[in-house]
């Protein structure tokens, strides 16, 4: 048994050289760029590309589609480290999701088509899955695509769509049988985001970041952009799912807030006397110690399984159920210390921390609604990893 | 024991809602929210010609001589509409704690312009160690002649910059009991040396830092008595406290309907969501938390109305109020999914005004340390 | 509107009879007795009949049946004084299950038989219908009452029937429609629980109480013994359930408790200081404080809409739901501020508030459970109270 | 990162509990637990043979060399039985103290014979203003000639009335520091002037009231530094939290164990509850709580075992077993409904075990402290 980070010294020393490159290469332009607007600028697309250059988005991939040596362990430790210096892997889904179930189940024409670009960091994909009345019922959705000669036409109704106005592609769920069961009916295509009849409205959230309603009116996509076979789709989307909820369970992202509220205690008098001596302060900063330390073996427990060539199942799950309920608590366990000055906007007078903990807390409000809400979650931890009847 | 409500009390509440609910739509909401007034000039003369600005003033006042009950109401039903603006600043903070304390010259003067919705104020107390804790009381007023000189920081006061007067809360003695030496002024919000400057909140609620640049008040700008203010902002500030649970109820109430009635028509796997027992649960749980708040609040307002002593009970609300209406707006958002978390949906709405009314006169901890103090005093 | 417990000073007059009454007869045997053994001893079976000559068990009952002037408020002050006294109003089936149903559905010569000796305090009534697969389902019970000649017969086994080892009679729910639809299907009887075939056993609880198992071999019950229509008795059951859950919510019973925690805080020292300074004590305390009046709320508002005539429904409900489980959070702090004491058993050297918290703790686990689940009122709260569809 | 077990650990695992559904069947359990030993002879001879008492002592002190995470996995094992008996305050209590601090001479006397299953010992601490604070320790242990004269009172010793040795806690100087001038001793059992008295607790586990009245101790019994034994103590109280922790885990997957198959058993309305979405969110959350309590207290055995500072995880395991341990059985009691609180089923036991487990070594508000007092120095 070992829960450290890296275990060998070829590991520690990849480790380092991304946290070097990081300490180095990371400016607070960039972070601002992909926390808001998620690598949109200049700065960020650079940045990408820069991590492309160094083999970094294409761990593990064949080197004929531009991949590099590594491993999941690899990825595993990039992530780590990205998240330890608080900024996101450019191109996510491009990297964790498209990229995988291209390489596994796309033709080779595709591969030899993305693979490389998402491998130097070019493009990023947008995550077309969910639909007005197709939400935790992924399978109740409804835009159809229709085939005619050597295209799909497709027609209907996109939402949250959260990369849609910056992703150069748009990694699409259709449906192309009417007849078939539900889950043998959809399949997924790499639509591009500039073709005719597709447009793209912002919608605006509670947590500041713009996701997007993106609407087809006979879209054509040529058959070649169908991902796999046929109807597959929705097997492909469970498998990538599964991969997200454990990319987006990073626990060493929260240790940093955590640090600056304890920082914040450090320097604030309330009722006349420094933060850090009131136990009621004390008590709930180390209650969010605790849980901070409990996310990431749950975390760690589900990565090692990976490692070891176990597929986690409901661990994935909980891992993410419980950042996702975590990050939620320790916003307002910062509120509760901050006060009336954590209820200020980043641009405001007198704000502490720069917005960060008002705006986690705004932002927490979705994590335990996308990817899987905490209910859907709490039901298939039931059922598969428990054994429950199904309802 | 008895539940009922006078007949004049379900008038107020049943036709505050309809008015809100033909007049506040959520467009002029949210044009409110947006605008820097905070408010709708025609909206808040529409609300004065209904009497709520009048409603908890005596007669002799301008006012209609309603109980705090009725106010709590007319409160309930602003909370359940999100309503932002000026009212409880002028008509609680401002008035209320005139009629406390007043002279009968400050009273005649000042309560029947609030009555009729000509005169907004507001109540300047917390400063950059704020926790309504009088040792973190540092504005200065010294007396100079026939008038005080107010110099130091506020933060945190509402719809200053649309106040005719502040009432401030400052130090005019330093003693070795922090309570001691602090006095509440009326002062012109016009008054030279008086610089304003807008605090971006969560829920835009027009909050403002006041820096009083050695403001000259006349001495008879005093509210109540010289150097014993704090026990009078004491009182205030519990009555205010209730009178924020009160709208926490009517903003519970409002995201309880919205989640009921999403989880009605919304229809996954098959079925309306509000069928699977994971929904239903939060439902029930929300419905229990609001239903806590809703009597502890009535309770407090009768003791009020009673003049039976309150502050345990209203501080019991305050914490109860503020721990329950987060979890209603949080298992709101639950039910309610990405919709819910998308600003043009009313969700965030509720739940940015819970983030600041659970702040607003003490946080919960706050108020369990008042709790506690009456619980460890007494037997 | 009003939350004193009196409102005119007539009703003032009453409470202050009781609590006299309560201050003068209440000895600590009988309070055990009436805790542990259910009032099974001569003083608290003496007390019941005390009670009896007041009038007090017949509140509001026809005179010709045994009963007295009063009303709904008077039951609900005296059970209030009586939970301030900290104890249970003796023979509470019968008083306030078995004796509201016959005189509202039972024949003119059961109302005569029975209601004037539970009025009179004589008689104690057990309650019959939980059986082992009929819990929350309480339609599933398989109980068989078989019409014959003057008599039925009727045979099976019931479980959890706490008063049964020194009720009188047993309040029994049995099927007497095989083929009727479940909930027109069930009837109520009054057996002797001398009846011939009756075996009673009993089972031991956490909370240290008793309860039974109770089995029917061929059980002749006369026929006069059927509660009021045959085949109606589910909704009988629904009615005074309902009126049984608002008996259980005795808030007033919570604050006694408090107190004396209260009182341990100032005199025990723990980590060489006062335990009333410690301010995790004073916030957990003062939010069971905050607890024990929401509660109080709940209860009231529960019972004022009786007064008004109005029926409560998810209401009484809700106030079941939040005093059981307040009673368990309530234990838990306790066990919390005394420690390694607090998991002293009554008659061991060194435990405090003589073991209360301790025997609270393991009783409560079962309050969530009894009368109706936790899990079962949130259902009815949702769709009785908040119209959510049923599943 | 790996969180593979050696064939080792997956065997000591495996053979234990084997072992004990065997030999520890429901009935022995209560027959050891109403008894007033506590333990039965035969089944802790098998343990011996078994190898147990031996698996973390060094090969030349009659040990099998086994590492700390190997003792955690037995003692899970342990925890998912609900065992009752002399095993934690033998070979945790005492045998890890005499390890970490005795004499060579100590260890040779006293570690094979421990590790035979030949010699029962404990630790006594805590007094009655007990809180593992230095400060509350005021049995004194006064130097008279070659000996010392221990005197005072010790409070929940566990098996003190089967224990051929005491260690305990004393004070041997009274210095400004409260932690400064604590000595442990080794004390014959059977001395003059113990006197042992049974404290009833809600779990039966045999907690004894010992007074020491001028007990007579030989200085070569002085276990460790004299006056410094707060610092090992700290260390051992650590060590023991965390196998504390180790029978939570195993404790938590046995109701969670009983709570599921129940669940799948149970008809009501027709279906298995287990069907019913609340009680398969109950089941998620227990599994929630459970794998946290499973891999926090893994990595703190890690730790220990790979001597990295383990002080703040230590306590995190700790807190947070406490807490998710509770949960679980309430939970569990949820699920299992009526039954569950029945004597006769299983699940008294777990909830009885669960009381003396969450205050022992620590409740949760003591660990927290500790997590925060890391939290605020470090940085």
């Amino acid at each position: 048994m070992n829960f450290n980070l890296t275990s060998t010294p070829e590991e520690e020393k990849f480790r380092q050289e991304v946290s070097d490159f990081l300490d180095k290469e990371l400016t607070d332009e960039i972070r601002r760029q992909y926390a808001i607007d998620k690598g949109l600028g200049p700065e960020g697309r650079a940045f990408a590309l820069k991590l492309g250059a160094k083999g970094w988005l294409g761990l593990g991939w064949p080197k004929e589609y531009g991949g590099s040596d590594g491993s999941i362990i690899h990825d595993f430790i990039l992530v780590q480290e990205f998240a330890r210096h608080e900024v996101h892997i450019p191109n996510e889904v491009a990297r964790f999701m498209s990229g995988p179930t291209i390489l596994h189940h796309g033709s080779e024409e595709m591969k030899r088509e993305f693979l490389p670009r998402i491998a130097r960091g070019e493009i990023e994909f947008g995550l077309g899955y969910t639909e007005p009345p197709a939400g935790s019922d992924l399978l109740a959705m409804q835009m159809v695509a229709v085939e005619k000669e050597d295209c799909y036409l497709i027609t209907g109704q996109k939402t949250f769509n959260t990369e849609s106005h910056y992703a150069d592609y748009h990694w699409l769920a259709a449906k192309t049988d009417l007849n078939a069961p539900k889950h043998e009916s959809i399949s997924l295509f790499v639509v591009d985001q500039r073709s005719p009849g597709i447009t793209i409205t912002p919608i605006w959230t509670l947590g500041g970041e713009r996701t997007n309603e993106v609407f087809y009116d006979d879209v054509r996509v040529p058959k070649n952009r169908l991902v796999g076979e046929k109807n597959r789709g929705f097997y492909y989307m469970i498998e990538a799912l599964n991969y997200e909820r454990l990319m987006m369970s990073q626990t060493e992202r929260l240790v940093p807030i955590l640090n600056r509220i304890i920082e914040y205690t450090r320097q604030t008098r309330r009722n006349g006397k420094l933060m850090t001596e009131d136990p009621l302060v004390r008590n709930k900063l180390a209650q969010m110690a605790i849980e901070i330390e409990v996310s990431k073996c749950l975390e760690y427990r589900a990565f090692a399984m990976l490692f070891e060539g176990r597929s986690p199942d409901y661990e994935s799950g909980i891992s993410k159920l419980f950042i996702s309920e975590l990050y939620q608590r320790l916003a307002y366990t910062g509120m509760e210390i901050l006060g009336f000055f954590g209820r200020l906007d980043e641009d405001s007078k007198w704000v502490p921390l720069r917005g960060e903990i008002s705006r986690l807390c705004r932002m927490s409000v979705v994590y335990t609604i996308g990817g899987g809400t905490s209910e859907i979650i709490r039901n298939l931890t039931a059922t598969r990893g428990l054994g429950l009847p199904r309802n | 024991m008895d539940i009922k409500f006078t007949e004049e009390q379900q008038l107020i509440r049943k036709s505050a809602r309809q008015f809100l609910m033909d007049k506040c739509p959520s467009s002029l909401l949210r044009e409110m929210v947006e605008g820097t007034k905070g408010y709708s000039d025609e909206l808040w003369r529409q609300m004065a010609e209904l009497g709520w600005m009048a409603l908890i003033f005596p007669e002799e006042f301008g006012g209609t001589g309603g109980n705090f009950m009725e106010l709590i109401l007319l409160l309930e039903e602003m909370g359940r509409a999100c309503l932002p603006g000026p009212f409880f600043s002028t008509v609680v903070l401002g008035g209320l704690t005139i009629l406390e304390a007043g002279t009968k010259q400050q009273k005649q003067e000042l309560l029947p312009k609030i009555a009729k919705g000509e005169l907004i104020a507001t109540l300047a107390i917390t400063e950059s160690e704020s926790d309504y804790d009088p040792s973190s009381i540092t504005v200065t007023a010294k007396a100079k002649g026939e008038s005080f000189i107010v110099h130091g920081t506020k933060l945190f006061v509402p719809n200053a910059h649309v106040a005719d007067y502040l009432l401030c809360v400052a130090r005019t003695e330093k003693g070795k009991d922090p309570e001691d030496g602090i006095t509440l002024f009326v002062i012109d919000g016009k008054a030279e040396g008086i610089k304003y400057t807008l605090l971006n909140t969560m829920a835009k609620d027009k909050q403002y830092e006041i820096f009083f640049n050695k403001v000259r008040v006349p001495k008879e700008n005093v509210l109540g008595e010289l150097n014993k203010g704090w026990g009078l902002l004491k009182k205030i500030l519990q009555k205010a406290a209730l009178a924020k649970c009160a709208e926490m109820v009517g903003g519970g109430q409002q995201v309880l309907d919205m989640a009921v009635s999403y989880a009605k028509k919304r229809v996954q796997f098959g079925k309306p969501i509000g069928s699977f027992q994971a929904i239903q649960h939060h439902c029930s749980n929300m419905l229990v938390d609001l239903d806590g708040c809703r009597w502890v609040t009535y309770k407090g307002a009768w003791m009020i109305d009673e003049d039976i002593p309150y502050e345990k009970e209203v501080s019991i609300a305050k914490a109860w109020c503020n721990d329950a209406f987060r979890r209603i707006v949080a298992l709101g958002h639950q039910v309610i999914g990405g919709v819910g978390y998308c600003e043009d949906h009313d969700m965030p709405l509720y739940f940015r005004m819970g983030r600041m009314a659970e702040i607003t006169f003490g946080d919960s901890d706050f108020h369990r340390e008042i709790v506690a103090k009456q619980l460890f005093s007494a037997g």
